[in-house]
């Protein structure tokens, strides 16, 4: 415990300390290079002690900077302490991977002092209390965001472009919801916010959602995540776009949902975020199952299982928020570690491609061991942590509607197909000739990859802790009906669960006897009618609904794909185009004599006057 | 009151033959014409100084100005000129009926503005105006004088300079 | 004296506004730099007839006049500045005609 | 404070006597001094009890004039960019009769711009809107380039019909109230009530001021001016010049004389959001950096025009403050198109790339700008135009407000792509050899750099300045 005159400076160390290294991070010459990655891991920690020392306050303070209620104001309470240590957790093992990583890389000292910063601006952003201070920090984020990815080299510029876009249109949608927000409530403090989300409240929701959820990578505003895995550091991947954009965007979203506005469970707008969550868990999963690259699988599932998070907080009763808070932080150990195993995986073989990966069970035996763990738990397998947040969200997700149920568990199927196919690609069969030599990862990079798998075995088998730590949170919301959430996983839910999981493992098996190996594995859900026509007189009776459900399923996913390229076709070429088409019409125009510029003026003169006059 | 219409109706002739005329020079002489029937305008609304000064500067200075910048050009062959003038005519010849359109139409509209005019003045002279009451406007002349002097200078420097 | 002064000032300033109408014609129809300027000239003449009209009109003749001396001297300047600007356009192109100002080559 | 009108001019007919002629060399020295010593007596005047202690034993001459918060954010603003221009003219005009000529234009231009923003009457503002034009044509045809040339005749002819509006409006204000004293016809026009010749008058003078300042649709002759004029005079028209001439006028005219009321404040909305857009959308074409600064300029302006339309005190504030932004970083952004200019030799956007390998200063100095420009936080252009926008919700103009934020978005469009394809991407194999700008160009890019940042990190205070100023 630390004494209270401590809390406001410790609060503003935890914001600033981050953001005054990464000045000194780029501040250290070339020459120490070694240093960079050692400063940056030990001013995570000392953040992380100093949240862990104040974990347990309750404490506010403010003090006025701009006027207009744009003050600096922080808020210290379990749910933003929670986010903040976790962050800060995740900042630590992140940076202690990547010392040994980034070893060598180009930008080596931008890639720490962006890691720093975005600490700092999401500590910042997680306690503010002020929607517009709150604003100040996210929008920090976006351009961090934006110089990160673009570290990655000249492709990654493309990427970086394309995901300043999208994250700048999102943001843009949710700056005018804070506005919205602050004028409807004549105030801009959060915790003083109190909203009915109906008429333009309902706007201001819709807004402030568009932003929320874009910046934890839900549909339609993730495309720049596949893009950004292929260019962007690894490390960056397991940070940003697997770990702090989930805690920060779903813990906005819980705060809109919970405290800003009220949202009452089944209407409309609780609908609309269910619906949301449950096709972008669906289809990202979908669109995983036929990649051929670690990074980019790994990435549609970061996009996949937010589906899950914004559907468990859309239902907007206790047990599906509280399975949606508990998937955010599952989620967010569990995808860090996968990406961390590809980024060990790609320090000692060079590639994340599948084709070239195969065997590598034998020569890095722990990495294997934890993408084994975290993979489990990603696939929902009991005991582990995601099993009990997945039921979480299933048993919430059956009393809202049995559709949802469906989406949820067919997402279930595919991302242990998914992964099926992923480990035995990589891990299991063949070890290819390229690979003979290789060796398991030095141990810097493995403590991160092993206590993340730690933290996934914990979390599944002391799975009350976590319910313990998002109670008091939503708890504060829903005062007088409930006081005590004690949640019992449904034995038919979990038995279907089981089912689901024996499901997806016959189909692998199915399709690795189709396709020969593991990488193929996935291939008779892609390529099925080309198969069906040679084993079509063998098997007619078999597969033939089955046929029919994977064609369908594949024009499913080439529609899918066709959409999201337009998606990605309107903000990349269409917009781009039609403004450069009216730029150019206007520079034509404007090459005329001085007759032309005259006549404007008399012409707006007169415009002007008869506007006057009447 | 006839006779005020009778001499600006002379102005608009005077404005309307130097638009028309074929020639430059012709045009540049027209410019004094105008000021010069300005100038007996300004006599009869009881303002003698301005007058005299319309009349030695815009009536004097200003043409001499633009007949030597017309001398300092090349100017036209009489078959170019006659071409250039027939083109001209085309442009120009809705002027006259445009202006006298305009005139008709305001004159047939009798607006009567309906203002109170403010108090009369204290200051009864010029002189006063412009030493005691504003001197900022004297300041303003000597400057914008010294300027323009200054820039010409810059300018005809630096054409003569290209010419050589 | 007034009321009579109030009559005169409609006549007039139609005139005004035909001096206008001339001025503004001429600078917009012309191919010759020159004429433009001495266009502007017919429009400045125009407001120096409006300033008398209206300084006499409201019985302030006077501060009128000092406006009108000091705008034929603000006159002066501007046009001569203009002229050597044009000069400066002729010793480049050796014409007279506005139609060299026309952006020709333009970027990209 | 008739000094300040009084002093530069008296210091150019010192240096031009005939007899003085050794004297000319000190020149460069005395108008720094001059520079900087007004910039310090202008932030000395942030406290108002500075200002009338120290107004009082200069009132020498009867001008009538008179200073407040607003005169002297300008005196402050002139008196910068008339520093950083003439600094940055050091290395483009060797020649020593040249320099000398051009530094007398600075002062002219002091001179004229202290006169303008001290002025209480309306025929001498008109005068000094004239001086102060008179010299700005001198200046950009001072190259006597062809391009310049017919760009300044252009602007001859649309800035003489402004003057020829205002003066109209001059005469019928002349005719309704008898004088031409801010206070008096502010007085009288609000006794007399509406009046179809005063609103006559009000539109002549606004629309003058429109042309001046450039806005859609008057603006016709800006770009081509502001593109051809040499390196260190675009630095001026557009940080200052143009700014003092236009928008500087329409903020005096319209809240000392006119008074901002519903109707006027629907014109501006209209013609601030026109020129928003056309602005940001010309300058997404444009293939030349100083061109497309042209451009933006009028899309700044624009937001100016939108923050004075809101008629709240929070837009007004907000515009008074983007004037002194877009004054900093448009002035920063020609000073570094200054530096392309002088190393390379062209702003064609075509031919370049690379540059920030070359040119670090320049490069991340116009990042500063740019962003600045587009209003990211925490730089001085965001608070700005968050107070523009806020000012607008807070009126009720709701869809004019989401035009506004959509252009930022547009603006870090244009800007971003001018910065990739200048700086950023391939360096070009001619330019392996280029060297960063000379010190001369370097240190204003710098220090107006430090001002965005530092007006952006001290918002609070800044802000409190300026309602002190302004209140």
């Amino acid at each position: 415990m630390i004494n209270n005159a401590y809390l406001p400076l410790s609060l503003t160390l935890i914001i600033a300390l981050p953001l005054v290294a990464s000045a000194l991070v780029l501040l250290i010459p070339t020459r120490w290079k070694s240093i960079k990655g050692l400063v940056s891991f030990t001013v995570a920690l000392v953040t992380l002690l100093i949240s862990i020392l104040i974990y347990r306050n309750n404490f506010s303070f403010s003090f006025p900077w701009i006027g207009f209620g744009l003050d600096i104001s922080l808020r210290l309470y379990p749910f933003s302490a929670f986010i903040v240590t976790a962050a800060q957790g995740f900042a630590v093992l992140v940076s202690l991977f990547s010392i040994k990583f980034m070893e060598g890389r180009e930008h080596e000292g931008q890639f720490y002092s962006y890691l720093l910063i975005t600490l700092g601006l999401t500590s910042g952003a997680v306690l503010a209390d002020n929607l517009l201070l709150l604003l100040f920090f996210w929008e920090g984020l976006l351009l961090v965001l934006f110089g990160m990815i673009a570290v990655g080299g000249k492709e990654a510029f493309r990427s970086a472009t394309k995901a300043f876009i999208i994250n700048g249109v999102t943001d843009l949608c949710m700056m005018s919801g804070i506005l919205l927000a602050g004028y409807l409530a004549h105030t801009f403090i959060i915790s003083k916010m109190n909203l009915p989300a109906t008429g333009l409240g309902a706007l201001a929701f819709v807004l402030i959602m568009i932003g929320a959820i874009s910046k934890s990578g839900s549909m339609p505003f993730h495309t720049w995540i596949p893009d950004a895995a292929l260019a962007a550091p690894l490390p960056f991947m397991a940070f940003v776009p697997g770990a702090i954009e989930k805690l920060i965007g779903i813990y906005f979203l819980t705060r809109i949902t919970l405290d800003i506005f009220k949202l009452s469970a089944g209407s409309t707008l609780s609908v609309l975020l269910m619906w949301i969550g449950g096709l972008t868990l669906l289809f990202a999963v979908m669109m995983a199952l036929i990649q051929k690259n670690y990074k980019r699988l790994l990435s549609y599932h970061a996009i996949s299982q937010v589906g899950y998070m914004i559907l468990g907080v859309g239902t907007a009763v206790p047990i599906g928020i509280i399975g949606g808070l508990f998937h955010m932080i599952n989620n967010a150990i569990y995808k860090s570690g996968l990406f961390l195993t590809a980024g060990s995986v790609e320090k000692q073989t060079g590639t994340t491609s599948l084709e070239e990966l195969g065997g590598l069970g034998r020569k890095m035996p722990i990495t294997f061991i934890c993408f084994l763990i975290t993979a489990l738990s990603i696939s929902g397998v009991w005991p582990f942590n995601g099993f009990f947040s997945k039921e979480y969200i299933y048993d919430a997700a059956i009393g809202k509607g049995l559709i949802f149920y469906v989406m949820a568990a067919l997402g279930s199927f595919f991302t242990a197909a998914s992964f099926l196919k992923l480990g035995h690609a990589a891990f299991l069969g063949k070890l290819q000739e390229r690979n003979q030599k290789i060796k398991e990862s030095s141990v810097s990079m493995l403590i991160p990859m092993i206590v993340l798998a730690a933290f996934c075995i914990f979390f599944g088998l002391y799975n009350s802790v976590a319910v313990k730590i998002f109670e008091p949170i939503v708890q504060a919301s829903y005062t007088g009906k409930e006081t005590h959430f004690i949640f019992n996983i449904s034995p038919m839910l979990a038995a279907i669960t089981g089912i689901i999981l024996a499901l997806a493992v016959l189909n692998h098996l199915l399709g690795v006897k189709l396709g020969k190996d593991g990488l193929h594995a996935s291939d008779h859900i892609r390529n099925a009618p080309i198969i069906s026509w040679i084993y079509t007189k063998a098997e007619k009776r078999w597969f033939d609904p089955y046929e029919i459900a994977m064609k369908l399923l594949k024009v499913f996913s080439a529609i899918l794909l066709w959409i999201d390229r337009r998606v990605n076709w309107i903000s990349d070429v269409f917009m781009v185009k039609v403004s450069y088409s009216i730029g150019s019409a206007i520079r034509r125009v404007h090459l005329a004599n001085y007759p032309v510029y005259l006549i404007w003026g008399i012409l707006g003169f007169a415009a002007v006057t008869l506007f006057l006059i009447h | 009151m006839i006779l005020n219409i009778f001499i600006l109706i002379l102005l608009v002739i005077a404005a309307l033959w130097m638009v028309m005329t074929r020639s430059l020079l012709r045009s540049a002489i027209g410019l004094a014409l105008v000021s010069l029937v300005l100038t007996i305008i300004m006599f009869r609304l009881s303002s003698p100084l301005a007058a005299v000064f319309e009349l030695s500067v815009c009536a004097g200075l200003i043409p001499v100005l633009f007949i030597s910048t017309i001398s300092l050009t090349y100017p036209l062959s009489k078959q170019e000129m006659m071409e250039h003038f027939k083109a001209r005519l085309r442009r120009f010849w809705y002027l006259p009926v445009l202006v006298v359109i305009v005139g008709v139409i305001l004159s047939l509209l009798k607006i009567k503005p309906d203002i109170t005019l403010p108090l009369p003045e204290s200051a009864k002279d010029v002189r006063d105006v412009l030493w005691n009451l504003r001197p900022i406007y004297l300041i303003g002349q000597i400057i914008v004088l010294l300027a323009g002097a200054f820039g010409v200078v810059i300018l005809f420097k630096d054409s003569k300079k290209d010419e050589h | 004296m007034n009321i009579e002064a109030l009559q005169i000032f409609w006549p007039f300033s139609i005139f005004v506004i035909m001096l206008f109408v001339i001025g503004i014609y001429y600078v917009l129809a012309t191919y010759n730099l020159i004429r433009a300027l001495l266009g502007l000239e017919i429009m400045i003449k125009a407001i120096t007839l409006l300033l008398i009209v209206a300084g006499y009109v409201s019985g302030h003749v006077a501060l009128a006049q000092s406006l009108v001396i000091t705008l034929i001297v603000i006159e002066v300047v501007a046009i001569t500045v203009s002229v050597g600007i044009v000069l400066g356009i002729h010793s480049h192109t050796n014409s007279l005609d506005t139609r060299n100002l026309l952006e020709k080559t333009h970027e990209g | 404070m008739s000094l300040l009108i009084v002093i530069p001019f008296f210091s150019i007919l010192v240096f031009n006597l005939p007899f003085l002629k050794t004297l000319r060399k000190a020149i460069f020295i005395w108008s720094i001094f001059l520079f900087l010593s007004q910039i310090v007596l202008s932030c000395c005047s942030i406290s108002p009890s500075f200002l009338t202690k120290f107004a009082k034993p200069l009132h020498l001459f009867n001008f009538n004039l008179n200073l407040d918060g607003l005169g002297v954010i300008m005196l402050f603003l002139s008196a910068t960019i008339l520093l950083f221009t003439l600094i940055v003219s050091h290395s483009f005009i060797k020649e020593e009769k040249r320099r000398f000529n051009f530094i007398t234009l600075l002062l002219f231009t002091l001179s004229a711009l202290n006169g303008l923003v001290m002025v209480r009457d309306i025929f001498s503002l008109y005068i000094f809107v004239e001086i102060t034009a008179i010299i700005s044509y001198v200046l950009i045809a001072f190259d006597k380039d062809m391009r310049a040339m017919s760009a300044v005749f252009k602007y001859v002819i649309l800035s003489t019909v402004a003057s020829i509006l205002m003066v109209s409006s001059i005469a019928i204000v002349l005719l309704l109230t008898g004088d031409t004293n801010f206070t008096v016809i502010y007085e009288a026009l609000h006794m007399s009530g509406v009046n179809p010749l005063m609103m006559l008058a009000l539109s002549l003078f606004v629309c003058g001021l429109f042309i001046k300042a450039g806005l859609v649709p008057f603006h016709g002759w800006l770009p081509e001016v502001y593109s051809y004029s040499s390196a260190s005079v675009s630095i001026l028209l557009a940080g200052i010049l143009s700014k003092a001439l236009g928008v500087y006028t329409l903020i005096r005219v319209l809240k000392n004389v006119f008074g901002l009321t519903s109707q006027i404040g629907t014109i501006l909305l209209v013609v601030g959001t026109a020129s928003i857009l056309i602005g940001a959308f010309g300058a997404l074409a444009q293939k030349n950096f100083k061109k497309m600064l042209a451009y933006s300029s009028i899309s700044q302006v624009g937001y100016i025009i939108v923050g004075l339309a809101s008629l709240n005190p929070l837009g007004f504030i907000g515009a008074v403050f983007h004037f002194f932004n877009h004054s900093i970083f448009k002035s920063l952004l020609f000073v570094n198109s200054a530096g392309l200019e002088k190393e390379i030799g062209t702003t064609d956007m075509a031919h370049l790339g690379g540059l920030s390998k070359r040119m670090p200063i320049t490069a991340t100095t116009s990042v500063l700008g740019i962003l600045s420009a587009a209003g990211i936080p925490p730089l001085a252009g965001f608070w700005s135009k968050l107070l523009i926008i806020i000012a607008l919700f807070v009126s009720g103009h709701y869809v004019y407000g989401i035009i506004a934020i959509f252009a930022s978005v547009l603006t870090l469009a244009y800007l971003l792509s001018m910065q990739r394809m200048v700086f950023f991407g391939k360096l070009n194999e001619k330019f392996i050899s280029v060297k960063e700008a000379g010190f001369s160009i370097v240190l204003p890019a710098i220090i107006l750099g430090a001002i965005i940042v530092g007006v952006g990190v001290l918002y609070p205070l800044v802000f409190k300045a300026l309602i002190l100023l302004l209140a």
